[in-house]
């Protein structure tokens, strides 16, 4: 099982279902990468929890003001078009509804639609920002994430074992190694990588995988 | 991204029977006069849409406007805090005839339902109306020894709005009082119709002034000289008018 | 008992409690006539439902701007340091006890503080307004009102008899005979026309009058 | 009416053990680095105030401003979402102690409940933490068919705030994302304390761009060139610093 995604081809994947106009929350770390891989010709337009719509990428080093951060306390710049409010307002937008699409990472997705992915347990000092508010109110809810841990160990799961962000939240998951959709309270596989076999990805997911329509190749370009 | 549509028709092609339409505007202020024309227009030559609910805090003057509206028989249901008014005949007819039903909501309250509507807050505490007539058949509970009234969120299917400038992306600014209920309900509505005086490209409006950011706005039409209710009404209009 | 106060008197002598920088929600109507007698070197601001904080009198006729109006859809002007703000916003004011005072009209005012000045009855079409919530979250709710209606019947009752604004929420009731303040459940009068007798007043007064200190006389100017 | 005062000092006074203390900003945009040294300064003249519980979205970076006011002992309770940073240190060790107590509250929630604190709503129903530890012992009720986690108002005694300007009544904006929380800390406490880089008359600022009205702010104190604190971390700052 040498191959698999690298995070910037998962991230590639995940941006090719963000349709032209869409307003995305995209959850700070390894999801920040998916607003490098927009199609061409479709514009999303970006949310941040701290108060600002349509963002863009980071300035030049050197050039940044502290005051246009992102969630992740990364300096930003503007698009035009751009508008600030205040947090009432910004979460307004997250709890009601009005995101199209939040993407977050993940330490366990479960078949059921639950997420874990602000505590690892009960050490350390415990931190939550807006994740148990982004998974609420987008109109969907994706997860970005390897297959596996780094040890080996699935993060797909029939439920999971780690503190809960949400409960039946998370609709599909984009992987290192497929595109998983959830529905039922199942995983359902669309797409996986063609080199591995249906087994050989059940075998490092730690629920059941069905196929409902015929499951297609995961294709990505070199990134 | 462009949101901006083409004409009045368009914009409010949308509505349909039975649909509940949020519309802005305190009195004749901030009140999108041409939009609901238009919905009039589209209704005289149709027969739809009927059977609406309209959420505003009045029941409009004279007859133009939520008044014209109203008087051309096409709203079912009014939830408003005050709908008397200098020239309040036409609903006060109906309303007494029972051919319309009110669901009478105290002011600050109906502005923090929709709020909540569209702030994903399906209910919430209010002192607002404890004790009162208006507080009939909702939970009561107490907080810190003291009685509020449990509220429930507002939402719509359409909310019609009077902005004074929107970008193509449509984030929106007002002109003085005529804020009021408009940026809760661009909030609430699944689909938020604004005319505005002007339309600019994106980037058109200072960030920092943008009163509505454009994830709360789905269609914009410009009139680029709106009708005020107040003078309509000054000069005694009638919509449609005689033809 | 021919002696009483106009409007305009009971309206300055309610002005006359308006502290310094005090920020003040006249009712529509004949409350809005406090404003005209803010003694000199004292600054009220004046908060309207319908969005404006710190607005002016009337603009002369044929000047009016029915975009800049107050809640009584009367047209306003604006004052140095004026806000424009949403409802939502302008009832946070109100129910989160930013107000400092909130001066009402009424129909009948309770010895216990409550307060009808909404609904004559089932007859007609009911319209509330503000009205609910400007009498919760005011630091103080003041009632201006003729002692007696038209008929000359009492309004300050032992108990309210037609359908309650709210509960408990009146502190102090200014009428065209005395200056009345409700504590602990009861009446205690606090000025009184120097014409006017305790058992006159009391005569038409619904409900007991309590004197727990002197009785000052009410004076007011010629207006 | 002037609510300006003379100095950080005369600014901060108001604030005593034991009370309850908003702190606006996310990370160091919007963080009243000046006002919070000056409190900082008084408790080392004075040995107070202490025994504080902040209210702020984070638990400082480095040792200047929220993080500094923590390292100085003043601080016994934490409300925030996110009290993990870049050097969490001063924090991580008194928590891990048990020398420091933290209420953890989705950023959300944290951002409607002092929203509720200032709007006079006592309680409010939100599906964010539903399930999870963090409704552990709240209300849960059920709206449409949805479960909803209750939560309550949140309050305080004194706020303190960054503002961009701000007129003599109070009046203020505030520069790109440091808006945060601060305009929602101005309407929960009672008693608002601003620093701005810039106070100009009544009237210098046009009432349509106002983001927090006048009536939200008691105090307001003039800091012309206020510090970053992603600045001054960067340069590795330490407040009170080396005598």
């Amino acid at each position: 099982m040498a191959a698999k995604l690298t995070n910037n081809q998962i991230a590639w994947r995940a941006a090719q279902d963000i349709h032209d106009g869409a307003y995305v929350n995209l959850g700070i770390g390894f999801p920040e990468k998916v607003a490098q891989y927009q199609p061409p010709g479709r514009e999303a337009i970006f949310h941040t929890e701290n108060g600002i719509l349509n963002f863009g990428e980071a300035p030049p080093s050197g050039e940044e003001d502290w005051d246009l951060i992102n969630a992740g306390k990364r300096a930003v710049t503007l698009k035009p078009g751009s508008a600030f409010f205040h947090h009432a307002d910004s979460f307004a937008m997250v709890r009601g509804g009005h995101l199209d699409v939040a993407i977050l990472g993940a330490y366990e997705v479960a078949e059921n639609g639950d997420l874990a992915n602000w505590s690892t347990g009960p050490k350390g000092v415990p931190a939550v920002g807006g994740a148990m508010d982004l998974v609420h109110g987008a109109k969907r809810v994706a997860v970005i994430t390897d297959h596996v841990t780094k040890d080996g160990k699935p993060k797909l799961l029939q439920r999971c074992s780690l503190p809960l962000t949400g409960v039946g939240c998370v609709t599909r998951v984009y992987t290192s190694l497929a595109v998983i959709d959830i529905e039922g309270g199942r995983f359902v596989l669309r797409e996986k990588l063609a080199v591995l076999s249906l087994d050989e990805l059940q075998a490092v997911t730690g629920a059941e995988l069905h196929v409902a329509s015929p499951v297609a190749d995961l294709i990505v370009p070199e990134l | 991204m462009d949101k901006t549509v083409a004409d009045l028709a368009t914009a409010v092609a949308g509505i349909e029977d039975g649909m509940t339409v949020m519309i802005g505007g305190f009195g004749g202020a901030g009140s999108p006069i041409e939009l609901i024309h238009a919905l009039i227009d589209r209704f005289l030559a149709t027969g739809h849409p009927t059977g609406l609910t309209i959420i505003n805090n009045n029941a409009g003057n004279g007859h133009v406007g939520l008044a014209a509206l109203i008087e051309a028989g096409m709203v079912k249901k009014l939830v408003c805090s005050f709908p008397r008014s200098a020239d309040p005949v036409v609903f006060t007819d109906l309303y007494l005839a029972g051919k319309i039903e009110l669901e009478l909501v105290p002011q600050g309250t109906l502005a923090e339902r929709i709020r909540a509507g569209g702030a994903g807050i399906p209910a919430f505490y209010t002192p607002t109306s404890y004790g009162t007539d208006l507080a009939r058949g909702k939970p009561v509970a107490e907080f810190d020894g003291r009685p509020y009234v449990q509220e429930r969120w507002l939402k719509a299917d359409v909310a019609l709005v009077k902005a004074e400038t929107a970008d193509t992306q449509g984030n929106l600014t007002y002109r003085a009082a005529a804020r009021n209920f408009n940026p809760l309900m661009c909030m609430a509505a699944a689909e938020t119709v604004v005319q505005a005086r002007r339309v600019v490209p994106a980037g058109g409006i200072e960030p920092e002034v943008v009163i509505t950011p454009g994830i709360f706005v789905q269609k914009v039409v410009e009139v680029a000289d709106p009708q005020q209710e107040e003078d309509l009404n000054r000069a005694n209009a009638v919509y449609p008018g005689v033809a």
